[in-house]
């Protein structure tokens, strides 16, 4: 078994390269789309290959306990920050879901962008290189440096490619994220300088961070400042609101992103560096956690009943869904904590799925508005199949997917804290009437506006079909991803020493 | 043994994957007869599996859920009660579908129906024969995804599709009870194992106990339409007829009681538990008979008169008769099916006539109808000899048995409701088949295999007392033998001999009595009479007619402020409040930038004030550092 | 005066020199290749710089490793503003000799001013490079601006250079000497006579670097002058002043009030500089009042000299000076010989001209402190040092203020590729190289220190002890 | 020495606020203002003077001697400047050039 840890170098730069591969000739999109395509290819299948091999990596015991594989170097000495990549089971799965993700965002698009084709895919595969890499830092000053790296693309691909109030959109996305961000970056410098006081070692690696003693209060502020970056990542009600115009004017591509992954950094960051570094300033924090989460599942499923844009309506949805993860760190069991971490994963197929799935009918109606549809079993039936599928999926439905982490978060939280289950659990009840308001009205009932609506082609059927299958498999067998993060779970509950 | 409960599961399961994704493909004959195919087959698995059961088995057929103490596999569980269920579901199921095949030759979209129904069964089945509760969890939900789907099968009325949805919500309602209990045990046992569950009892407080009880009390009421979620039910009738009679009368609502009985070893210890069942189901059954007997649309008569007998089957679950219980399950599945097959022979040769005052003098035009209707109309209504006499008085023996106030007044109210399902029963099939034919409807012709399926079921249904004749006949019942051995099934309290005997006189006079009833008023001279004084509403029928408006209540205390609480919540606090309040901060940043900006006159000097003003400040600041 | 000390000022004498040379050059052949000669004075002053590291020192000079840091960054902005201006000196028709004559000069009193070992040779220095500004910001004799510009940048000058002199003047008369290192070695406590000096010089150097309260001549003079003066404007002189600063300081080390004094100015700065770039219409203006806000985080680094503070501030204005010369650049570029001046007017230029729109965008996200520009690392460093000294407060006023640039850094990105270009002229300019040249090495260089800035990290710690 | 220093300081602080009070209150005449800086920066000289005194070096003298030098340039540019705005706007008042402002 070949362990080079450089591969995670090239997991990371890979997509860069390809960027910069695409710059040049951004005005042909007949050279773009096929490059770019076989970069993001290329990185699947990358991420696949590492994944079909993992036991195998594991076994050879690199240098840090439950990770696969490891890389590190000597960056920038002045200020103790090392590159330090690192990749567990927990990273893998992230890994797959982004190389996966950005392959649907660019089928998705492949002909809904027809403006600055180029540009548009170089800006896609910087950012794939940014959010590869906020899922392989272990290095706080590396992971922040990517958690913002990634932004700039997203800011770009809403703000050039988006419709409606796209630029308010944008700008709002930018704003909020920078906003929980910034005081990030200082409560990653104050650790910082706090373990330097302590060992005097100045490092940013994180798992020389945890081993700082900090005093009850400095830990408050800091994971404070953690926690309001990640919570504005998630979103955690109420800083939600750039969410649900940030999906609603992106480009297809960009909502299956946002959902995809941008969301998930959030809950990636809180359960890979904000809890472990701050365990007690955490477990202080929890119940108002909970609190933000379940208010977040309850009040966003609320407000995505009343929605008339089928994009905002999924935009809150995925502010419920995401409660669901939220809940499920906030328990910081092992049941919770691996649905959580499944969940993060189905709810990018899914929601992704749905969103790519709106987008087709905005290509073709020009419209995303509800009330202009119905009846679209009749006219378009695949499209409606695979509509309701993922209808389902959403809402929850056991045998797909999202089921799975839903209800693993669910049974960990109830043990530690049975109200906060008990109340999410009013949630699913609450899914399922938007949800289904939703598809009743779109897919049921009789057309309402005539609309030249064309059911799918043969790009966008094998890209639902295999968006469904993996609905459905890891709705059924869900066991090997539940393996691929078993030992990073147990070694995040088992505590920091 | 694990081979047919892979079967068993499967084949239902690939037969609507089939119909699903290549129905479009298939000539119709060849997915019809998938369709049908699996399930026969299923039920030759079924078969084959009760020749060789010997015992209880537990299968594991794949890892589902599993992470840490929590492992869900995919097993299943295959004991006495499972078994019949099994038996039961197939065989109804696969005569529910060869009738379908009549039912739909003449619709486009048959194969989304197929792959439904076959992927119910599958559903229904897992429910059943799982070992663990998450996959119970999958099987209920599927079914209630299946049901949802069916209701608003003909998608395009916009009052089937708000039908589907709201018999998913609704039950989902009970069905987060139900979830929450299945964690709530996964809590507090570390194991999610039915049959670990089951041996659990004594371990858990009493009290835990009790509220783990009504949770699943709660889950079982929405999916077998208890009060109060009941509401349901009667909507659900917009679908097609056999799915009428597949999910909504013989299998999917039946499940709660399934549930309730599959744990009753835990919950069954509490005393509130069994009391809250029994009243849940006798006021249900009561409540239901009374609507039913005001209704004039035919299915949603027989939709009333389920939720009525499962009403009774849950009464029976809450005394602890759960033989008794699954007896009435199993013949209910039989003659409630036969009904509603039958109801749809009807309103298919009526061109989908569904109000029963426009029917009349039927009984020799759908002669094959109207027998085989009316055997089921009879077990129905509990006439004497009948399988459905012979459940209900196992339900009712068992509710004497217990004795008190409380199920004193729940045996009394049983039996008024068996007067009234007597009553209604007998109304529904006088007015539809006897008398004269009202108006110009002229039967249509009917597919024959629609009208072959209803002759096992009458048997079935007419003969289902032989599965358990009562004790006093001197033999142990073959079902209270063949269910003994389930914990919790085993040494039901009997009342004597002699009470049994004297109950069932009574409910057979009861019977008899509604018969009469309904005799003398819906046939004869007096049939014109009553027909005109219903057809304009008598007053207080406007409320049974209306399910006691309930419906009317949810809307005024949960769906409006729903919806208005929805609108608020996005316009008022979402739009208005939170952005507006961030819009306004940045509004507000951008007018204190103007402050600075302002201090920018471009007038030279005042450049120079503000170096000299720093002069100023600095000096005056030096000056005051020096003397303090 | 040995041979060697000659080798090691050469730099300086080829600049000062090369000035006179350019203006006789200039006056016997009008319009030669003036700018390229000037180009090749600085770049020849860089090159010995960079090859020949030595250390010398004369009364009031001092060549040292810190000079001669400044004297690469120095010619380096030097080399790309001339660059810059050599295109668009000809399309406004700013011709003549005085443009790059005064320029060397400018870079020699820049020089000389980071050399100074004495307060003399510092003043002078300082005062020379004012003095070349003077001009170069009025150069543009048929723009009412450049005039107005011209008169509000004299006018501030000579009454900041007032009071630096005053400062000069008491710390000379409660001293005694003007050597930086004599005064900085007596450990007397301070008499009010002497902080008072201090406290004089500091606002005259608040001057130089745009300290609030003595800004507000910077955006009119940044928007008056022609654009590659402001570039070097906006960041030479703002580097020279910052060695000043640094020379000068140690002076007031033991003195808590310096402290505070600098507090003060760092919080009004940031605050006053952020909030009033939020309502700017012009792109000029604007990038004005973000070097007003950056300077603030030049402040914030320099209150928290004693942890870190001068290689914050060292790092951090390089990374500002890279992102200065390539938006000021690119606007020289994208102005395109005309008045170009509104935010609104750079609608879609980002595709138009696409590498000055890239090179502004860049410049734009180095100087909102997103990484992976220089600015981020910049910031970082200068946060770094604030909290290790203590300054929490003023860190987070500083993170708060960044969030407020983020907005109107953004406006402008918006602007180049968001929104339509509503049909303007269609034929674009093709870059020239040299222009091209001079957008590419500051962008570089921002992308360069925002990934990798060990190198200069390590060097700033060298020169900084 | 003849004169305490403070006396001179004294003397120095006055004409040095004098000539920036002036400066701020002259600004409808450019030419005014540039007397007044002319005001400050010999209020500057006194005191490299005086301090040259003081200590008995000559670096004040040395210093009072640039500033000299370096005046006479500014001003011979702020004279320019002066005829240049003047032809523009005939006007010498410094409040009217404020065309750039915010």
């Amino acid at each position: 078994m070949m362990a080079d840890p450089h591969l995670l170098t090239i997991l990371v730069f890979f997509p860069l390269a390809g960027c910069l591969l695409v710059l040049p000739v951004w005005k042909r999109p007949a050279a773009a789309r096929p490059l770019a395509l076989g970069v993001m290819t290329g990185e699947l299948l990358l991420a696949l290959w590492l994944y079909a091999s993992w036991q195998g990596l594991a076994a050879l015991k690199p240098i840090l306990p439950g990770y696969l594989l490891v890389e590190d170097a000597p960056w920038i000495g002045a200020f103790g920050i090392r590159y330090t990549l690192g990749l567990d089971g927990i990273s893998l799965l992230m890994v797959m879901l982004t190389a996966f993700s950005f392959c649907v965002a660019l089928a998705v698009s492949w002909r809904a962008i027809g403006e600055k084709v180029g540009l548009f895919l170089a800006l896609l595969l910087a950012m794939e290189t940014g959010i590869m890499g906020v899922f392989l830092a272990l290095d706080l000053a590396l992971f922040y440096l990517f958690w913002e790296v990634m932004l700039i693309p997203m800011f770009f691909l809403i703000g050039i490619w988006g419709h409606g109030r796209h630029i308010y959109s944008t700008v709002k996305f930018f704003l909020f994220t920078m906003f929980g961000s910034l005081l990030m970056l200082l409560a990653i410098i104050a650790l910082h300088l706090l373990h330097a006081q302590q060992s005097g070692v100045a490092t940013f690696g994180l798992h020389q961070l945890i081993a700082t003693r900090l005093p009850a209060g400095t830990q408050l502020w800091l994971f404070g400042a953690f926690f309001l970056a990640f919570a504005i990542k998630f979103p955690l009600f109420p800083l939600h609101t750039w969410l649900p115009d940030a999906h609603t004017d992106a480009p297809t591509a960009g909502s299956v992103i946002l959902a995809g992954l941008l969301l998930k950094t959030g809950s990636y960051g809180l359960l890979r560096f904000g809890y472990p570094l701050f365990p007690q300033a955490a477990q202080t924090l929890t119940p108002l956690f909970y609190t933000l989460a379940i208010a977040g599942i309850i009040y966003a499923s609320l407000v995505a009943f009343a929605q008339e844009d089928m994009k905002r309506l999924i935009a809150y949805s995925s502010i419920g869904h995401m409660g669901y993860v939220a809940i499920g760190i906030a328990a910081w069991q092992p049941v919770a904590l691996s649905g959580s971490i499944i969940q993060m994963a189905n709810h990018g197929v899914t929601t992704g799925a749905l969103f790519a799935m709106v987008g087709m009918l905005d290509e073709r109606a020009h419209t995303r508005e509800i009330g202009a549809f119905g009846g679209l079993w009749g006219k378009i039936p695949l499209w409606s199949f695979f509509f309701l599928l993922f209808s389902m999926a959403s809402v929850g439905l056991p045998g797909l997917n999202n089921f799975v982490g839903e209800f693993l978060v669910l049974s960990g939280t109830f043990t530690k804290s049975p109200l906060a289950a008990g109340l999410a659990f009013t949630g699913i009840v609450l899914t399922l009437v938007y949800t289904v308001r939703l598809v009743q009205e779109v897919v049921f009932q009789t057309e309402r506006k005539p609309l030249p609506l064309a059911d799918l082609d043969r790009r966008e059927i094998c890209l639902l079909a295999l968006l469904a299958l993996l609905v459905i498999l890891m709705g059924v067998h869900p066991a090997p991803l539940l393996d691929l993060i078993h030992g990073p779970v147990k070694i995040l509950v088992g505590g920091a020493p | 043994m694990n081979i047919y409960l892979a079967l068993i599961l499967l084949l239902p399961l690939l037969g609507g994957l089939c119909n699903a994704l290549l129905g479009r493909l298939l000539p119709r004959r060849v997915g019809v007869i998938v369709a049908c195919g699996v399930i026969w087959g299923a039920f030759a698995c079924a078969v084959l599996a009760f020749v060789g059961f010997t015992g209880p088995v537990r299968v594991e057929l794949g890892s589902w859920l599993a992470a840490f103490s929590f492992q869900a596999p995919i097993a299943l569980y295959l004991d006495q009660l499972s078994l019949g269920l099994t038996l039961m579901i197939t065989f109804v199921c696969g005569l529910i579908h060869l009738y379908s095949v009549g039912y739909m030759q003449d619709d486009p979209a048959w194969a989304r129906y197929f792959a439904l129904l076959n992927i119910f069964v599958f559903a229904m089945l897992t429910l059943v024969l799982a070992e663990n509760l998450p996959l119970l969890y999958l099987g209920w939900e599927g079914v209630g995804f299946c049901s949802y789907a069916l209701i608003g099968f003909w998608y395009t009325e916009e009052k089937n599709a708000t039908a589907g949805r709201k018999a998913f919500i609704t039950t989902r309602i009970g069905d987060t009870a139900f979830g929450i209990a299945i964690v709530w045990m996964y809590q507090l046992s570390g194991s999610v194992s039915i049959t670990h569950l089951n041996s659990m009892g004594a371990l858990i407080p009493a009290a835990v106990v009790t509220t783990l009880g009504l949770l699943l009390l709660a889950g079982a009421a929405g999916k077998s339409a208890q009060l109060p979620l009941s509401v349901w039910l009667p909507d659900a009738m917009a679908g097609p007829t056999p799915v009428s009679a597949q999910i909504h009368a013989a299998t999917m609502v039946t499940a709660g009681v399934y549930l309730l009985a599959r744990m009753f070893p835990l919950i069954g210890s509490s005393e509130t538990v069994r009391a809250a069942i029994a009243l849940t189901g006798g006021i249900t059954a009561f409540y239901a008979a009374t609507c039913a007997c005001c209704q004039r649309d035919l299915k949603r008569i027989l939709a009333y008169s389920t939720i009525s007998q499962i009403g009774y089957m849950v009464l029976g679950v809450g005394v602890g008769a759960l033989p008794g219980a699954t007896f009435h399950l199993l013949t209910h599945a039989f003659f409630k099916a036969l009904l509603f097959l039958g109801a749809g022979c009807v309103i298919t040769a009526l061109h989908h006539q569904q109000d029963i005052f426009r029917m009349g003098g039927l009984r020799t035009k759908l002669a094959a109808v109207y027998w085989p209707f009316l055997a089921g109309a009879l077990c129905l209504a509990g006439f004497p000899l009948t399988g459905g006499f012979f459940s209900k008085d196992a339900i009712l023996g068992g509710v004497a048995a217990q004795g008190g106030a409380l199920y004193g007044g729940l045996l009394l109210l049983g039996l008024f409701t068996a007067l009234l399902t007597s009553f209604y029963t007998f109304r529904m099939v006088f007015v539809v088949f006897h008398g004269e034919q009202e108006h110009s409807l002229s039967p249509g012709p009917l597919p024959q295999i629609m009208t072959l399926t209803l002759v096992p079921l009458a048997l079935l249904g007419l003969c289902g007392g032989l599965l358990n004749l009562p004790a006093y006949l001197g033999y142990e019942g073959v079902l209270d033998g063949f269910l003994g051995s389930i914990p919790g099934f085993g040494g039901v309290e009997q009342a004597s001999h002699a009470d049994e005997i004297a109950l069932q006189i009574v409910a057979a006079t009861l019977s008899l009595a509604g018969l009469g009833l309904a005799w003398s008023r819906y046939t004869g001279s007096r049939r014109a009479d009553a027909l005109a004084r219903e057809a304009t509403g008598p007053s207080g029928a406007g409320f049974l007619l209306n399910g006691w408006y309930l419906d009317n209540l949810y809307w005024a205390l949960v769906i409006n402020p729903f919806n208005h609480l929805a609108r608020f919540l996005w316009k008022r606090w979402d739009e208005a409040g939170i952005d507006g309040t961030l819009d306004g901060l940045a509004r507000l940043t951008a007018r204190l930038g103007g402050l600075p900006a302002a201090w920018s006159t471009g007038r030279v000097a005042t450049s120079l004030f503000g170096l000299a003003s720093g002069v100023a400040i600095i000096l005056v600041y030096l000056v005051w550092v020096t003397l303090s | 005066m040995t041979k060697a000390d000659l080798m090691a000022f050469m730099p300086l004498i080829i600049l000062a020199g090369g000035s006179v040379v350019v203006l006789l050059a200039g006056a016997v052949r009008p319009g030669g290749w003036l700018y390229e000669l000037a180009l090749a004075f600085v770049a020849a002053a860089l090159v010995w710089t960079i090859a020949l590291p030595a250390t010398a020192a004369m009364p009031g000079l001092a060549v040292t490793p810190f000079s001669r840091f400044f004297a690469v960054f120095l010619d380096g902005t030097g080399l790309v503003a001339l660059l810059l201006a050599s295109g668009y000196n000809k399309r406004r028709g700013i011709v003549g000799e005085e443009y790059p004559a005064t320029l060397l000069f400018a870079l020699a009193g820049m020089g000389a001013a980071c050399a100074a070992s004495d307060l003399l040779m510092l003043f002078l220095g300082l005062e020379a490079f004012t003095f070349a500004f003077y001009i170069l910001v009025a150069v543009e004799r048929d723009s009412v601006r450049g005039g107005e510009a011209g008169l509000k940048y004299l006018l501030n000058g000579t009454l900041s250079a007032a009071i630096l002199a005053m400062g000069i003047a008491l710390v000379y008369c409660s001293r005694g000497t003007l050597k930086l290192a004599e005064l900085a070695l007596q450990a007397a406590p301070p008499e009010p006579l002497f902080l008072a000096g201090v406290c004089l010089v500091l606002v005259g150097l608040a001057f130089k670097l745009s300290w609030v309260p003595a800004h507000l001549w910077t955006p009119d003079v940044y928007q008056g002058a022609p654009a590659p003066v402001t570039a070097l404007l906006s960041t030479a002189s703002k580097g020279a002043s910052v060695a000043a600063l640094l020379l000068v300081l140690p002076l007031a080390a033991v003195w808590r009030g310096g402290h505070d004094i600098l507090w003060g100015l760092a919080l009004a700065t940031l605050v006053c500089g952020n909030m009033a770039a939020l309502v700017q219409s012009s792109i000029k203006r604007l990038l004005a009042w973000s070097s007003v806000a950056q300077m603030g985080y030049v402040a914030l680094a320099f209150v928290a000299l004693p942890a870190g503070g001068a290689r914050a501030a060292l790092f951090y204005i390089v990374a500002y000076a890279a992102a200065g010369l390539a938006s000021f650049g690119a606007v020289a570029v994208l102005a395109d010989g005309t008045d170009r001046d509104a935010i609104e007017q750079y609608r879609g230029l980002g595709y138009r001209n696409p590498l000055a729109g890239a090179a502004l965008a860049v410049a734009l996200f180095s100087l909102a402190g997103i990484p992976p520009a220089a600015g981020f690392m910049a910031k970082f460093a200068v946060f770094s040092a604030a909290l290790r000294a203590g300054e929490t407060a003023l860190a987070v006023v500083g993170v708060l203020s960044a969030l407020v640039a983020v907005f109107f850094y953004l406006r402008v990105v918006v602007a180049l590729y968001m929104r339509p270009a509503d049909g303007m002229e269609a034929a674009v300019r093709p870059l020239s190289i040299s222009e091209g040249v001079a957008l590419a090495i500051p962008t570089a260089a921002i992308l360069f220190l925002g990934l990798y800035p060990s190198p200069l990290l390590d060097l700033l710690i060298r020169i900084s002890r | 020495m003849i004169v305490p220093l403070e006396h001179i300081l004294i003397l120095a602080g006055l004409l040095f606020f004098l000539g920036m009070g002036g400066m701020l209150a002259w600004r409808a005449n450019l030419i005014m203002m540039l007397v007044c800086i002319e005001v400050m920066l010999n209020a500057v000289m006194l005191v490299f003077v005086g301090g040259s005194a003081r200590w008995g070096t000559a670096d004040g003298q040395l210093f009072a001697i640039f500033i000299m030098a370096l005046t006479s340039a500014e001003v011979s540019l702020a004279l320019a400047m002066v005829v240049y705005l003047h032809r523009r706007r005939k006007t010498i008042d410094t409040d009217r050039f404020s065309e750039m402002k915010g």
